[in-house]
């Protein structure tokens, strides 16, 4: 006997298998990134103050933007696929992938912009951020000791900040001319990384997690693309049930960024 | 139409255009047939009951002879593991002393072991995979390579759980409940540790049950034959159904946790660490901010559906093992299925029972009682329908069944025990005493155990088309009874009298003899149980020699099966050939009756089954 | 294919839901920029919009406003723990006592 | 004190005045699981014996059909209710969640560390020094403000804790380092101690003499000998020995 219903909705239930299994995948999904939301308001109800305005807002709306594209354009493939018009389907599942990598291409360059920008912690109790000459990566108060650094040269933002930066994230304008700060003042220098703060470890847990949902789906989308997409000779009632499934996937990953964005850019 | 012979299926299987033959590799290792999966979860699996065994042998050795050296491979486990987890005897010199921190290695394994590695995947990998598919006449799991997969995944995160014993500073040691900060601070000095493996291992384990919950669903609401309707559908089925949801729902939570406590292990966040940590002196090098609380949270909102995921399979089992026992229907099918689904329900809304001392406030405790009450209630339901199904039956009593009778009593100790667990005022004096241990072992070990040796019993003449000696069955069931509940009663007393849980002494810091002054110290005939536990143990280890030889003589010199459905039984799986082949069945099988048809009034034999077509 | 009519309807569909969720984000961004004096209201204000949002991909694009009644089964259940989840944790911890006695 | 529950269960004795309420609900919870178990044993035995196929070849087909199980199963499910609500809920309420007033209280603070206990009287006072993580160096392990007056006459004691008898004490719980649990048995006490947070617990000793405290929680590789001493002191006893005391913990020193 064979697999019944590999493309054929079954008769009672009216579904594919696959489009049972996606589901199933996605109401798991939900449970893990409910489990990583709601880890994130008890962080933000238990923390004494919660960073805002540190995440380049235009940035991340255009990400938003590109993603949101990529969402209507691979439902747009499968719509083709429907109505029979397989090179309508390349043209949207192509704009798909490369909305995929756009946006890949964004965070990391976000994330690039993260990892050199600084906080310290003086031990006067005051802290600033900003940049250290010759932006190096991952540099913290344990590494300039270990490295033998009895100060650094600081770029700061702006002046001391006791609270985080203003609104509008940070701007590369009103940067100041760099001034030294020993290490004997310093009681902790981090830059946006995780370990700087609570904010930042859920901001790059969520985001990463997130991020590799998008290599996933771009991973198998590209597959439909390419080499994948000889089944719809074959068979392509199937064919064109997988592009609905990984359009589900990929629609999923849209939706939680939809509510990543709000959560951790503007509130 | 059961009695066909063996050599026309044969025939038939041959006539199958699909049944090509493929090498070694692809039919036994790479195999994509749910039942060569589940023989490789069944294997893989006892392996690692056996190695869960051994750890607790160890412990148990050293909680009956605190300081003493193990009697055998001392020096070679020294060798192995190095002389900070394996030490000298104080007066004699002697190597193979347990040091605290191997002992509490090894019992976060156990702990791991024994639940992720060895009986999630028997009741849910090897059952499930092997029965699932034949009960309801599919020919296969609907996504045979996610299936292997899933196994493939078991095995990798089983392997990475054993390889942290190797590495610097052993494997994982705060508990399997990894509770945080302990989990972060401890062996911080490795880059790498066995936490950090742990939290690996457990992020494939929980991959596998992913992977394996979502084609469990699929099959069940996707594959089942004509006729076979959801109320016709034998429990062990509803069984895996529900505990397929438990796991899709209730892992993924988990999932999370263990990555942020990764990311604290290895980034050094503070998801799970508060501000103002101050180990061994110094204050932690970290932002703080974040809350042990969550980590609980996280854990056990798993941890509980989880101790279901434990219980129900071997449930289902259970069931069908009765009901083809007794020759009658299992009584209250209905009410099983309710009962069962109700579980399922309720047993994501009362983890935090075991969280009443972690000062959570009244109105939520509250709650989560009630609920905990609220759930012992569709379990008595459980156990009384299958009580009942005993009465006015014909009992034939083969080691399947026997194993299914014991299971109830103990499964009955286990299930009453978490009552007084359950309320927070009385919780309060049993929280992390030995008593927990004797309830959560009642329930597992002579529990599950049972419920999965019965189903060993009662499926391997499918699966191989012999027989198990029913000779040495019988001294496996009889002594494992014996020892199993030599071992765990005695912790009741334990617990009550006071004595905590994890202690690599036993509890002797608390003993009368070390505190003769205290007021509530252990008295020595609670203190003497941890040797007769010991023997107990050691006794229950080699009471499954019997068993462990039986099933391999067994496989390839057991007696012959005569028919297919050599028990005589209704469910689908017993009109394959046998063992089956690719695909299962050789003809599009279909249910025309209920799944418990068993000495119907008025019918030729004393069982009907559900493949039977009925009479024109 | 079979319903190419209608899926040429449901193509305008997208369409427009495309615009629409564009739409949402610049007023989510634009709101933001605005201040509510209140944090909760900027809180509510936007989780609002972008529930809609994922109202409108979940319904239209993933079609699970007329999806089989299986799906939906799995759904619910699925948003009953995740309510169970969510609303049970923050209990949890808004119900933590305080330390007595000082 | 020793009553039979106590002794049929095989329990610690009982020293707080609070205490034999949870032992009573203890007690009730364990003559229901006998009542259920026996009853059930009973049934189970004369079943599998009566029923067994050389005596009854032939099974039937519809088996028991009267409702007595279903009375069985709304009992269970009325007894556990009764002990809930009657019991476990309002015992919770009164004996746990309910606090003295700290006036007519010893307030304790009582730190957990790998691998000891830590308790800080307020001394004369009835005032706590401040207290702060930052603060911390080897001389001074809880971070005490040294320059706070109200830490002149606080002291600390390690492992052995001594209280007055018949007398309410409150224990504020916590930890700096990792989750350990607070429990003295006889007192019928267990409350976790968990970094961050301040968790109270109380008890008032009916009886003189020396308790042992557990740590219940697994807290690393001493976990097991992480035992402390509670020595419960008549009122003068204690009154002496806390004036003895004063002024020696400054500095955070130890006893
Ligand atoms: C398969 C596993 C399993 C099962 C089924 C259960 C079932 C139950 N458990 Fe258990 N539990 C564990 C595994 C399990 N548990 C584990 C592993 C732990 C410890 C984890 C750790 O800390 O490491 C634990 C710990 C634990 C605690 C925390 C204790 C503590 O740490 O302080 C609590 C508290 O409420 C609890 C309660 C219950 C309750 C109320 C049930 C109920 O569902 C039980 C319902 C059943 C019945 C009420 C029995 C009905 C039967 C009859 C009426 C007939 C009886 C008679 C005869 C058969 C003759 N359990
Ligand atoms: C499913 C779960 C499970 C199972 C089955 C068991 C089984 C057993 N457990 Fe375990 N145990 C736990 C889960 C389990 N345990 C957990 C979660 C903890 C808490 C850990 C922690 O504190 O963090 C614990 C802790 C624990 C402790 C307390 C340690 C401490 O607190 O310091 C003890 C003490 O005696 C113990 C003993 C035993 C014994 C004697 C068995 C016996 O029943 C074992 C019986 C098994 C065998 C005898 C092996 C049979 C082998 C075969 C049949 C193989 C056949 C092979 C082939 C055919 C190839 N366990
Ligand atoms: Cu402290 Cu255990
Ligand atoms: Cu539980």
């Amino acid at each position: 006997m064979d697999i019944p219903y590999t493309s054929k909705p079954r008769p009672d239930t009216g579904l594919y298998n696959a489009k049972v299994g996606i589901w199933l995948f996605l109401a798991s999904e939900v449970m893990l990134f409910g489990a990583l939301f709601s880890s994130y308001i008890l962080l933000r109800i238990g923390a004494d103050k919660w960073p805002s305005g540190l995440l380049n807002i235009p940035i991340g709306t255009f990400n938003t933007a590109v993603l949101i594209t990529s969402s209507v354009t691979v439902v747009m493939a499968w719509a083709s696929l429907k109505m029979n018009n397989f090179p309508k389907f390349k043209l949207y599942m192509g704009i798909t992938i490369l909305c995929a990598l756009a946006f890949l291409g964004i965070k990391s360059i976000e994330y690039k912009d993260k990892f050199t920008h600084y906080q310290v912690w003086l031990k006067d109790g005051t802290t600033q951020t900003g940049h250290i000459e010759g932006n190096p990566y991952f540099l913290n108060h344990n590494k300039l000791d270990a490295r033998k650094l009895d100060h650094i040269m600081f770029r700061s933002d702006g002046g001391h900040v006791v609270a985080a930066a203003e609104h509008g994230g940070n701007a590369k304008g009103g940067h100041a001319a760099a001034v030294k700060i020993e290490r004997k003042d310093i009681q902790r220098l981090s830059a946006y990384v995780p370990a700087h703060s609570t904010y930042f470890a859920i901001y790059f847990t969520l985001t990463a997690l997130h991020a590799l949902h998008v290599v996933g789906g771009s991973l198998v989308l590209a597959f439909f693309w390419g080499p994948g997409s000889k089944m719809w000779k074959t068979d392509p009632e199937r064919f064109t049930n997988r592009i609905e499934v990984g359009g589900l996937f990929w629609h999923f990953v849209d939706l939680v960024w939809i509510f990543l964005f709000p959560v951790l850019y503007l509130l | 139409m059961q009695a066909t012979s063996h050599a026309t299926h044969h025939d038939h299987a041959h006539a199958d255009p699909h049944h090509e033959e493929l090498g070694f590799w692809r039919k036994y290792i790479f195999s994509t047939d749910h039942k060569i999966i589940g023989f490789q979860y069944l294997l893989t699996a006892l392996v690692f009951l056996m190695i869960g065994f051994g750890l607790i042998a160890l412990m148990r050795w050293q909680l009956a002879y605190p300081g003493r050296a193990i009697p055998i491979g001392g020096a070679l486990l020294e060798r192995v593991l190095g002389p900070d987890m394996v030490g000298k005897e104080a007066v004699t010199g002697k190597i193979g002393v347990i040091m605290p921190d191997l002992y509490n290695s090894f019992g976060a394994m156990h702990g791991t072991i024994m639940v992720f590695l060895a009986i999630v995947p028997l009741a849910f990998g090897a059952f499930g995979n092997f029965v699932t598919p034949l009960q309801i006449g599919a020919p296969d799991m609907t996504f045979p390579r996610l299936n292997m997969a899933s196994y493939w995944a078991y095995y990798l995160g089983g392997v990475v759980m054993l390889i942290s014993f190797f590495i610097p500073g052993g494997a994982a040691k705060s508990g399997w409940t990894s509770y945080s900060p302990l989990a972060t601070v401890v062996d911080a000095q490795y880059d790498i540790n066995g936490q950090t493996l742990w939290l690996v291992g457990m992020v494939l384990l929980i991959t596998s049950s992913l992977l394996g919950a979502v084609n469990f669903i699929t099959t069940i609401i996707q594959l089942r034959a004509k006729g076979m309707t959801w109320m016709r559908m034998p429990f062990f089925v509803w069984a895996q159904f529900v505990t397929a949801f438990l796991l899709l729902l209730a892992f993924p939570p988990l999932e999370a946790a263990g990555i942020m406590q990764l990311m604290d292990n290895v980034f050094d966040t503070s998801f799970f660490l508060p501000t103002g940590l101050v180990v061994s002196g110094k204050p932690l090098d970290i932002s703080g901010g974040g809350s042990p609380l969550l980590w609980q949270h996280l854990f056990w909102f798993l941890g509980h559906p989880e101790v279901y995921v434990l219980i129900l399979p071997a449930m289902g089992i259970v069931a069908e093992v009765i009901a083809n026992n007794t020759r009658r229907p299992l009584w209250g099918y209905k009410t099983l299925v309710y009962s069962v689904i109700t579980i399922g329900f309720l047993s994501f809304i009362v983890w935090a029972h075991h969280m009443y001392l972690t000062g959570m406030g009244t109105k939520i405790s509250t709650f989560f009682q009630t609920t905990t009450m609220m759930i012992s209630i569709p379990s008595v339901f459980i156990l009384s329908c299958l009580f009942i199904s005993l009465w006015g039956g014909s009992i034939r009593f083969n080691t399947p069944m026997l194993f299914a009778l014991a299971f109830l009593p103990m499964f009955g100790i286990g299930g009453l025990t978490g009552l007084p667990l359950g309320f927070n005022a009385s919780d309060i004096y049993l929280h992390d005493t030995y008593y927990v241990i004797g309830h959560f072992h009642y329930v597992v070990a002579p529990g599950t155990i049972f419920g999965l040796f019965a189903g060993i019993y009662y499926w391997f003449p499918k699966a191989t088309g012999r027989f198990m000696n029913e000779f040495l069955g019988k001294i496996h069931f009889v002594f494992s009874l014996i020892f199993m509940n030599a071992v765990f009663m005695p912790m009741f007393v334990q617990g009550m009298a006071g004595m905590s849980r994890r202690m690599y002494d036993g509890g002797a810091t608390y003993s009368l003899e070390k505190a003769p002054e205290v007021i509530g110290a252990l008295n020595e005939t609670v203190m003497r149980y941890n040797i007769s536990i010991t023997h107990a143990a050691i006794g229950l280890g080699l009471a499954q020699i019997p068993f462990i030889i039986n099933f391999f003589w067994s496989m390839f010199a057991g007696k012959r099966v005569t028919s297919d459905n050599p028990w005589q039984a209704t469910t689908l799986e017993w009109c394959t050939p046998t063992p089956p082949p690719h695909g299962n069945f050789l003809k599009e099988p279909a249910a025309y009756r209920g799944p418990y048809e068993y000495s119907v009034p008025g019918a030729a034999t004393d069982f009907t089954p559900q493949f039977q077509a009925e009479k024109p | 294919m079979a319903h190419s009519h209608d899926i040429s309807k449901h193509v305008r569909t997208y369409i427009a839901i495309f615009v629409a969720l564009l739409v949402g984000t610049v007023v989510t961004v634009g709101l933001y920029y605005v201040h509510f004096n209140s944090v909760a209201v900027t809180i509510a204000v936007a989780l609002v919009i972008a529930s809609l949002k994922s109202y409108l991909v979940a319904g239209f694009f993933m079609h699970l406003n007329s999806e089989k009644k299986t799906i939906y089964a799995i759904m619910a259940v699925t948003v009953f723990f995740f309510f169970a989840l969510m609303g049970l944790f923050i209990w949890s911890f808004l119900d933590i006592p305080t330390p007595k006695g000082l | 004190m020793t009553n039979y529950i106590t002794k049929y269960l095989g329990m610690a004795p009982v020293a707080a005045v609070h205490a034999q309420g949870l032992d009573n609900l203890l007690w009730y919870v364990h003559v229901l699981m006998a009542v259920l178990f026996v009853g059930w044993l009973i049934y189970f035995l004369y079943v599998i014996v009566r029923f067994r196929k050389s005596r009854n070849p032939k099974a039937d087909y519809h088996g028991v059909r009267g409702h007595a199980s279903s009375y069985a199963e709304a009992m269970v499910a009325i007894v556990e209710l009764v002990l809930l609500v009657f019991f476990a809920i309002p015992l919770w309420a009164s004996a746990v969640a309910k606090f003295p007033d700290a006036k007519d209280s010893l307030v304790l603070n009582v730190i957990g560390s790998q691998f000891s206990w830590r308790a800080r009287y307020p001394g004369a006072d009835k005032i706590f020094g401040k207290q702060d993580a930052r603060m911390v160096t080897a001389e001074n392990p809880n971070g005490l403000d040294l320059k706070d007056p109200n830490t002149k006459d606080d002291f600390e004691v390690v492992n052995d804790i001594v209280v007055p008898v018949d007398k309410d004490v409150i224990v504020n719980v916590s930890s700096m380092d990792v989750i350990h649990c607070f429990a003295i048995k006889p007192m019928r006490v267990t409350q976790d101690a968990i970094p961050g947070l301040k968790l109270a617990t109380h008890f008032k000793a009916t009886g003189t003499g020396i308790y042992p405290i557990n740590c219940a929680q697994l807290c690393g590789n001493s976990h097991f000998a992480m035992r402390g001493t509670l020595t419960v002191k008549t009122q003068a006893e204690y009154d002496k020995w806390a004036a003895s005391k004063v002024g020696a913990g400054a500095a955070g020193s130890y006893e």
